[in-house]
């Protein structure tokens, strides 16, 4: 009879058993910032849940919320349930769950390691219901967000978000090489375009092109509303897309 | 209570281990100070789910100071020398992450600070084949 | 007689050796991605250096680096040079320096533990001639990058790029109230708009509003070739900006 | 040689304690065979610098094993079990960190992983009133 001894972090355990309850896990990705990436996944996920499937949206650009700024959600007016674990926000037909709930839109410094340890425990602490699909916002960079994004989410496909400038293409570019070598089910979105010019650096790593969003001013004054951002020409454009995953 | 998510997510690694044919001898809880768990609805929850994976798990809870460590001055504290009102502290309770929100170094006022210990909850198995 | 014993990081004091010989940093930063920190970076750079000050400029976005895309260097057919230490390249009257020479444009996926490694590596390891600014481009987020920029440069001076949309001031909100505890000489810049909407912002935050920069279309087909986006409309207008602090 | 910057580091860490008014007893510097400085080169700028700083100071140079682990599979290996070519080598020895644009988890191919020891130079320092 041989003895172990383990220590452990109980909360990747505890991550799996509260995401048991999600069918389809999308992360939307880029490591470029400024790209769409916080206003496509809120814009996505309301759509989904108007065509019934059951939707939640997580927040995991931790030193730099954004979701609750396009959702009008303000952070210290309403706060998460606890029920045999913390219950998200039910706003506009989409469980929502973000730690700006817990750092109070006040600014939220925290070096890697904190970052990951954030991510955690978020995973193990929310409990979704049984969801349809839960959509993930994501940080700019190839750091601690977008690499425990990668392992935490059993299954977890990608959509990667990208503008069309050189920036962003070099950016871009090395984010789907590593998305490549791992294997994830990936899908391009291009954003903020008038054309299709990523339909070649998409196929070059097999990568789904879900087509283009063009740049729409009046998107802007929509932030904070998200009825007017789904029925708006960037919503419809949104949509076009997801009737392709979805 | 969100003490159950963080009792099932114990008792899920302690069920992983079961399943693959061990005997869990011991199992130690070490509680943060930090996040201030309420050990008792914790332990309740932890002894109800525990029975349904395996009899007779030696379970002991460790209470575990928190201790701050700055980054930039190198002064180390504890959670008593911080001034948290009740909205803090419940907010650091879901997300002992918050803390860097509320809380600066008491002597240089930087938040480039490490939680050294005391942050959460973690685990430590002993098991046999 | 009492004896001592400490282990230590000798690269923050190497830094400080390094570093001696700068007179002025400039650290460009923005806790939202995307609006032009690092464009801003290079042709601030560029045009100090062409008014005649020696300029340094250095990469701190680790895991996304940007300004050898600006600048349209390869970074696979140069690399800097060693001489009591490494020492920047040199490019269109600049000393250059990103980790890219390294990392050799693939991806570089790194926890915040290992991008502030990078960072004291560079900082230590750099021999940057006699300089009178180092202008330092970072990354999104407020972690790793952005903590140890404003740690580690002694006497840094931060220019901070938002734009005026709502996700942007939301963010730069935070950024500016955590420069303000800290007491870090700053300015904001207004990059991609057409009024002068962040002028109240800055006032807030006690910070010196430097001026706005329109959205100009052809700065896109100007990446890779910085003496163009020096004399670009975009250009000029960061002139106008730079000429009030240097 | 970009050793010389790293020995000057060292040196201005001694500098700064000499010039607290302390006397450095000891001086272990550890070199990690990750980053693999040239040692003779080294030593040689270290002594030079040193001897500006404090006459006859103890030095010890402490080889030290790259050992990584996966954060996601637990693996541990070491430098021998990979192949660098020339130019990775290099690039890793300006930029240690540059193994993460190189290097995969021979088990599991993630490159979330931990460079536990042996990354590039540390000290320690003893020294007296
Ligand atoms: N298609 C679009 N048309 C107009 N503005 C857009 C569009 N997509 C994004 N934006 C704006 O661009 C900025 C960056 O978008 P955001 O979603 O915050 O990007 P990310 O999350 O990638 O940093 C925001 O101000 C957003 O409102
Ligand atoms: N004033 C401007 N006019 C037009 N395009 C701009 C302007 N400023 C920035 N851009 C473009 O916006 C994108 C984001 O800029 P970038 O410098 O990469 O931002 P950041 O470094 O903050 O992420 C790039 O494609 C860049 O070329
Ligand atoms: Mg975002
Ligand atoms: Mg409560
Ligand atoms: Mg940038
Ligand atoms: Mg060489
Ligand atoms: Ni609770
Ligand atoms: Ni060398
Ligand atoms: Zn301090
Ligand atoms: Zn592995």
């Amino acid at each position: 009879m041989s003895r172990h001894y383990t220590v452990l972090d109980p909360r990747l355990e505890g991550a799996k058993k509260m995401l048991s309850s999600v069918s389809r896990i999308i992360a939307v990705m880029s490591s470029k910032g400024g790209v769409g990436k916080t206003l496509f996944s809120a814009v996505f996920a309301s759509i989904a849940s108007r065509k019934g499937f059951r939707v939640g949206l997580l927040d995991l650009d931790i030193t730099n919320p954004g979701l609750h700024v396009v959702l009008g959600i303000d952070p210290l007016s309403i706060q998460p349930g606890e029920e045999k674990g913390i219950t998200p926000v039910s706003i506009s037909r989409l469980e929502f769950m973000s730690t700006v709930f817990y750092t109070r839109d006040n600014p939220s410094p925290m070096r890697g390691t904190s970052v990951d340890n954030a991510i955690r425990e978020v995973l193990a602490a929310t409990r979704w219901s049984r969801l349809d699909i839960l959509v993930v916002d994501t940080a700019p960079g190839l750091s601690d967000v977008a690499i425990s994004t990668l392992e935490y989410f059993p299954g977890v496909e990608v959509v990667v978000v990208a503008t069309p400038s050189r920036l962003s293409i070099n950016s871009i570019e090395k984010l789907l090489k590593l998305l490549s070598e791992m294997k994830y089910k990936k899908y391009l979105v291009e954003n903020m375009s008038s054309g299709n010019l990523l339909v070649d650096l998409a196929r070059k790593y097999h990568t789904v092109y879900l087509g283009s969003i063009d740049y729409y001013r009046e998107v802007e004054e929509y932030i904070g509303d998200i009825e007017k951002l789904v029925s708006s020409r960037f919503g419809r454009s949104v949509e076009e897309i997801a009737n392709k995953i979805l | 209570m969100h003490e159950f998510a963080l009792a099932q997510a114990v008792v899920a690694e302690v069920e992983k281990i079961v399943e693959k044919g061990y005997r869990v001898e011991k199992l130690r809880i070490y509680l943060g100070e930090l996040q201030s768990v309420d050990r008792e609805v914790f332990e309740q929850y932890v002894s109800m789910m525990l029975r349904e994976v395996q009899e007779n798990v030696d379970v002991e809870y460790v209470d575990e100071e928190a201790e701050f460590s700055c980054r930039v001055c190198g002064y180390k504290w504890s959670l008593s020398e911080l001034e948290l009102d009740e909205d803090e502290r419940e907010a650091i309770h879901f997300l002992p992450e918050a803390v860097y929100s509320y809380v600066k170094c008491p002597r240089c006022s930087s938040r480039d600070y490490a939680i050294e210990r005391g942050r959460g909850v973690r685990i430590s198995i002993e098991y046999s084949e």
